[in-house]
């Protein structure tokens, strides 16, 4: 004789999600982002990089939905197009950053003793060394450019990731089902693939949305600064460099980029709570 | 006129599988200097009564009936009036002494706390009265603890800083929640004797709440047995260990391994699970476990049966049960 | 002292001499001679081989490591090649600004969070809680450079209150100085005070659940004297140690900021340097900047040993 | 006469904390202090102590979970210290553990026939249809139905989660199940249940248990053999009946006064005492709290010693505590 305590986990999930208004509204905006990033490769208002000399810095009209830059390019064509750029280099990014500090984190908590305290001194020395800072060393070092942005903000993004799968590693490890594992037989390897990983997976999930967020919100700044994407791919903070040294001809020209990393990066954090909530650690240590 | 006067208490808590009754038609009174335990298995809303007297029940609860102290109805009173009551008049201890302690601030200022808030009373004699207050409740060396910090102390001396801070202001009715569980067995002794002589010396009311039907049994004059939100046995102790009325006493005392030769038959259990507070029978709680069960016990809760002198029952068939036995 | 500190104060010692490390090997690889681009790239190799062995860049790379790192403890620093000014000079000069910036934003960020986020866990899920929680989600959204365009298009552009960038310098009077600091500081504490509001929120949520606080009203404390009383000192354990974190990110974005509003600031120094190849005055700046950043982590230490007694309990 | 399935050797088991003076080295806690036992097959022997007292290091040292810093433990003669890992990894078959928490000592992302078939995959080459036929029989054998076995945790009650553990420490048939703590984390209706079981499995399977309880009527009903500890050492060790017929230790018979117990009419002796602030010197590091110490137990540790058949006492005064 069963009671079942809870509904089962996968119909539960989809349908509390549903019901949940963060996680909704992120999903809808990041799918919007997506979605735009993707239209752009099939269609957009106009070629995004084309020119037309005779229509600089004109304000939103029928024919240029946002107006035009100091390029005569259509400010929606590139909004569309630089999606694309942020996109790629958030996945990237957190990609790298991801991929190296979870193998780091799992590493030092399987270990422990002295492997942990050098992988955690280490990524304190990182985390301790301003990020923007770093990234703008590096890309002076390798000069600028999409590759170059998306290894300093991958890098950022290792102890980022080490840290917290360290942290939640070991409270995995603590408990005492790990330990009927080693009664059983298992060695850290197998503890680690088989029960230490399934059980972090969503806590870093909700981690990879914010840092995705943030790794957009690094991109813009290091392009703006004009150290990130060279021109002429399009991207958002490029732009908003490109908008400031016409803010009293134009003033919009430095709205809408804008606007675009906000969304993003606001569909991302609201995507990122709406699960962590969804997720809800307690129902795991539920006594 | 008793001390504290309960009647028709029900709470109504929100779970996740929608509302359900933790407490339901909880009636009884308790005068001062006496002791009255609560017993039943977890879930079964001894805490939450606490909690409700104390009107501490958490945001989203919805309470039903009366609770009078000294003849003050408390459910319909303010936030304001109620803080004046709560530490002055009516003090509780938790189980956990660890969690219930304040981390960082020292053990002199959180006793002294509730004298310089109901007594008007300076920093200075507040310190000087939790010193006498640590002192009575036996912790070596309260001079030196009044400025240490919880961590410093062992679950036990918390404990009893825990009953200093309750007995500050001298109040007139004590809950103690499961003061004892998370101690070890020789420190549960200790800390009961206390409790227990400072009842007597102070004239206090006690509400003992407990799993445990041993420290029932040796600390109260009075039990009532909970069970699903209601109480579904109460009365004098001698008399309801002497004479248990309800399937679920008897089965709460018949599932706990004795001390005494060990016994080749094997316990008895009860059958299934406690149910969940959302999916309580609309009858007798315990009808879905009962050995005795029968149609008539589903149709609504058993009205208490007298069995003796202020002695009652919950079930229909608590006079055969007593008369087979 | 005691034993945590030591620790912490030793991991600091080391940040530093890591971090001086890293910089200076960064420096070593990057590309360009740094005589050559003081000469101009139509100078003399004669020249630029004089100039080299001027500048020590003939020696070890061990020797000028230990040589910088010996310099910059004794107060000697090294010259700027674009500036021909000592870099000390110049860093202290360009703190004047950057530090400032970062305290007024620190200062800014530290009094609008820790209220409304306090004030929304204390209003959980009311009407209150709801508005903050919703703010500080866009307050995140939005780069902080940006935010820093809209001040100036609003401000500057739309209303002509203040000047699109710039500064006077402390010459001119302090308020002067202030008042051009004053949008910089917003756009730098808006995001850092978003992100605050919503952490603090959420730690004094959290300690409002622990048992103590129930022990706190069952002693007749009022909702709001527990709230202050009790919770909110041990929420201010994890808070503290964010707003160190945040501080580093302020320092950090100040290199954007001052980019923003033409701010004569050691990021935009750094920032510059790079771009001129000015190997001592990168070094040294950025040296700097990251030991500002271990010192406030070090200092979140010394308030967190303060806050939380059980740090204290172990002397040396 | 064969080896007896489990002999601690002198036990010892330190734990160093984090330093708290430079100067000083750092502090250490001794959890197991010189403990030595035998366990014969069939004769399920209990520890019993209070929080502290290291009996739940004492499993993990029977365990192999932890090595012991000094001492040796033979499980059926060999040394588990001296196995390689595979070895060890093959022994663990053997002896298997149930845990105090069955919310913690579950995954709640596995379900219930991967848990419970958990040492059959980590120990053995058992195919998958085998595993699932294994699991079945263990399911019905702890009262469950084997359709469970695609559930998770979560869908249980705390009572069938601890079923749900025992199955997965008796899937591998070991002759030794070391239960910490097992009934502790249970509602009283439920802990009769899961001790029933135990004691059906022990006569089923034979298989024997090493038991860690704080818990003086839990160990009763279960145990043939108790051992008491307090502060890291053996204090006593006798067949049941003479336990608490005759105990021997001032801590035993404390222990046993202390439980309160349910019967009618009785009430407490009341005795106000403060907790004990004394300091332990070269002596019994119970005579602080020993209404029996006299001079000599504050200056010479006693050793355990033996008093009749299978009974000893570490005490200087033992015959005069069992004579009351």
């Amino acid at each position: 004789m069963t009671v079942a305590a809870t509904p089962s986990a996968a119909p539960g999930f989809a349908a509390r999600a549903l019901r949940h208004p963060s996680f909704v509204a992120g999903a809808v905006l990041t799918g919007l982002i997506v979605l735009m990033a993707l239209v752009s490769y099939v269609w957009t208002p106009h070629p995004p990089l084309e020119m037309t000399v005779s229509q600089r810095l004109k304000p939103p009209s029928e024919a240029w939905w946002l107006g035009t830059d100091a390029f005569g390019r259509d400010v929606a064509s590139l909004i569309m197009a630089g999606a694309r750029n942020s996109i790629l280099v958030g996945v990237v990014a957190v990609g790298i950053g991801m991929t190296a500090g979870v193998a780091f984190g799992l590493y030092a908590s399987a270990k422990r003793g002295w492997t942990e305290e050098i992988v955690m001194r280490l990524s304190d020395f990182v985390f301790a060394f301003p990020a923007i800072l770093s990234a703008v060393m590096l890309t002076a070092l390798a000069g600028a450019g999409t590759a170059n942005s998306i290894i300093a903000i991958g890098i950022f993004n290792v102890p980022v990731f080490a840290r917290i799968t360290r942290a939640a590693a070991n409270s995995v490890w603590a408990r005492e089902f790990v330990l009927a594992a080693r009664a059983a037989g298992k060695g850290g390897f197998r503890i680690t693939v088989e029960h230490v990983l399934p059980n972090i997976v969503s806590i870093l999930v909700v981690q990879a949305t914010i840092q995705f967020a943030i790794a957009i919100l690094a991109e813009a700044a290091l392009s703006y600064l004009g150290l990130g994407t060279r021109p002429p791919d399009p991207s958002w903070g490029r732009m908003l460099n490109e908008a400031q040294a016409h803010i009293f001809r134009s003033p919009t020209l430095a709205v809408f980029p804008g606007i675009a990393i906000a969304l993003s990066v606001l569909g991302l954090n609201l995507l990122g709570d709406g699960l962590r909530d969804l997720i809800d650690p307690r129902l795991a240590r539920k006594r | 006129m008793p001390l504290l006067e309960v009647e028709n208490l029900t709470v109504t808590l929100a779970t996740n599988r929608g509302p359900g009754d933790a407490v339901r038609n909880v009636a009884f009174a308790l005068d001062r200097g006496e002791t009255l335990g609560l017993v039943g298995e977890s879930g079964c809303g001894k805490s939450i009564t606490a909690l409700a007297l104390m009107s501490l029940l958490p945001e989203r609860a919805r309470i039903a009936g009366s609770i009078r102290l000294d003849g003050r109805e408390l459910t319909t009173l303010g936030e304001d009036q109620l803080c004046g009551l709560r530490g002055d008049r009516m003090a509780m201890i938790f189980q956990e002494p660890m969690t219930s302690l304040n981390p960082v601030q020292t053990i002199g200022r959180q006793v002294a706390e509730p004298l310089i808030l109901h007594k008007g009373m300076t920093r200075a004699a507040a310190r000087e009265r939790a010193l006498d207050l640590l002192d009575r409740v036996g912790l070596p060396n309260p001079a030196a603890r009044l400025d240490q910090f919880p961590h410093q102390l062992s679950g036990g001396q918390r404990q009893r800083v825990m009953i200093a801070m309750a007995l500050a202001c001298d109040p007139d009715l004590l809950i103690a929640d499961e003061p004892t569980t998370a101690l070890d067995v020789t420190i549960q002794g200790q800390i009961l004797d206390l409790i227990l002589d400072l009842v007597e010396e102070r004239g206090m009311a006690l509400l003992l709440i407990s799993h445990d039907l041993g420290v029932i049994a040796e600390t109260t004059q009075r039990m009532m047995v909970m069970y699903g939100g209601s109480v579904v046995e109460a009365g004098p102790t001698a008399e309801v260990f002497a004479r248990m009325a309800h399937p679920y006493t008897r089965g709460l005392f018949a599932a706990r391994p004795k001390l005494g030769p060990a016994t080749e038959t094997p316990l008895a259990t009860i059958a299934g699970v406690v149910p969940e507070l959302a999916d309580l029978p609309p009858g007798c709680p315990f009808a879905n476990r009962c050995p005795l069960m029968i149609p008539p016990c589903n149709d609504g809760l058993p009205p208490p049966l007298p069995m003796g002198p202020d002695h009652i029952s919950r079930c229909i068939r608590a006079r055969e049960l007593v008369a087979s036995a | 002292m005691n034993l945590f500190l030591l620790k912490r104060f030793a991991t600091f010692i080391a940040t530093l001499i890591g971090t001086s490390l890293v910089v200076f090997l960064v420096l070593e690889v990057l590309p360009g001679d740094p005589a050559l681009v003081m000469l101009g790239p139509d100078a003399n190799e004669d020249a630029v081989a004089a100039l080299r062995d001027k500048l020590g860049l003939n020696q070890p790379a061990v020797t000028r490591y230990l040589e910088w790192i010996g310099g910059l403890v004794t107060g000697s620093f090294g010259q700027s090649y674009s500036y021909g000014v000592s870099t000390g000079e110049l860093i202290v000069e360009r703190l004047w600004v950057t530090v400032p910036l970062a305290l007024m934003a620190m200062l800014m960020t530290v009094v609008i969070a820790l209220p409304l986020g306090i004030h929304a866990a204390s209003k959980h899920n009311k009407a209150g809680d709801v508005v903050v929680m919703g703010v500080s989600q866009l307050g995140i959204a939005i780069p902080n450079f940006w935010f820093g365009i809209l001040l100036i298009l609003f401000f500057a552009v739309q209303l002509g209150w203040a000047s699109a960038g710039g500064f006077p310098g402390w010459d001119e009077g302090v308020l002067d100085g202030i008042s051009a600091l004053f949008l910089p500081a917003i756009a730098l504490a808006l995001v850092q005070a978003a992100i605050l509001a919503r952490f603090t929120r959420s730690a004094v949520l959290d300690v409002l659940r622990e048992d103590f606080v129930r022990t706190a009203r069952a002693k007749g404390l009022t909702r709001r004297a527990a709230l202050w009383g009790h919770a909110v000192r041990n929420a201010l354990i994890p808070v503290v140690t964010i707003m160190g974190l945040q501080f580093s990110n302020l320092l950090a974005g100040t290199v954007v900021i001052e980019n923003v509003f033409q701010l004569p600031g050691l990021g935009r120094l750094v920032f510059q340097a790079i771009a001129n190849r000015d190997v001592p005055v990168v070094r040294d700046a950025v040296v700097i900047l990251a030991a500002k950043v271990v010192i406030i982590n070090f200092v979140v230490d010394l308030l967190y040993a303060w806050i939380d007694p059980r740090l204290k309990a172990h002397d040396v | 006469m064969s080896a007896a399935l489990v002999e601690a050797e002198r036990l010892r088991k330190v734990y160093a904390l984090p330093r708290e003076r430079l100067t000083a080295p750092a502090p250490q806690v001794v959890a197991v202090d010189g403990v030595s036992f035998t366990l014969q097959a069939g004769r399920s022997l209990a520890v019993v102590g209070e929080s502290g007292s290291g009996k739940s290091t004492l499993a993990r040292l029977v365990m192999a979970l932890e090595p012991p810093t000094a001492g040796r433990i033979l499980q059926s003669g060999r040394d588990l210290a001296a196995l390689s890992p595979g070895e060890l990894r093959r022994a663990r078959a053997d002896f298997q553990m149930v845990f105090q928490d069955p919310y913690g000592s579950l995954d709640p992302r596995r379900t219930v026939g991967w848990t419970i078939a958990e040492p059959l995959s980590a120990l053995t080459d058992a195919g998958r249809a085998e595993q699932r036929e294994r699991v079945a029989e263990m399911l019905a054998q702890v009262g469950l139905r084997a359709a469970d076995a695609e559930k998770y945790p979560h869908e249980f009650s705390g009572g069938q989660r601890q079923r749900i553990a025992i199955a997965r420490a008796l899937i591998t048939r070991p002759k030794l199940i070391v239960a910490d703590e097992p009934v502790s984390a249970l509602d009283v209706s439920v802990q009769a249940q899961v001790l029933n079981l135990m004691r059906e499995l022990e006569a089923r399977f034979g298989v024997t248990y090493l038991l860690i309880s704080h818990d003086l009527a839990v160990v009763n009903y279960v145990a043939a053999e108790i051992a008491v500890m307090y502060r890291g050492r053996i204090v006593e060790q006798a067949p049941t009946r003479a336990l608490f017929d005759r105990p021997a230790h001032p801590y035993t018979r404390a222990l046993l006064e202390a439980v309160p117990k349910p019967e009618p009419g009785r009430t407490r002796r009341r005795r106000a005492r403060a907790e004990p602030a004394g300091e332990i010197g070269t002596g019994c590091s119970f005579a602080p709290r020993c209404p029996f110490a006299i001079d000599r137990c504050r200056v010479e540790a006693p050793s355990l010693r033996k008093l009749e058949t299978g009974h000893a006492a570490a005490c200087h005064r033992a015959e005069e505590v069992i004579a009351g």
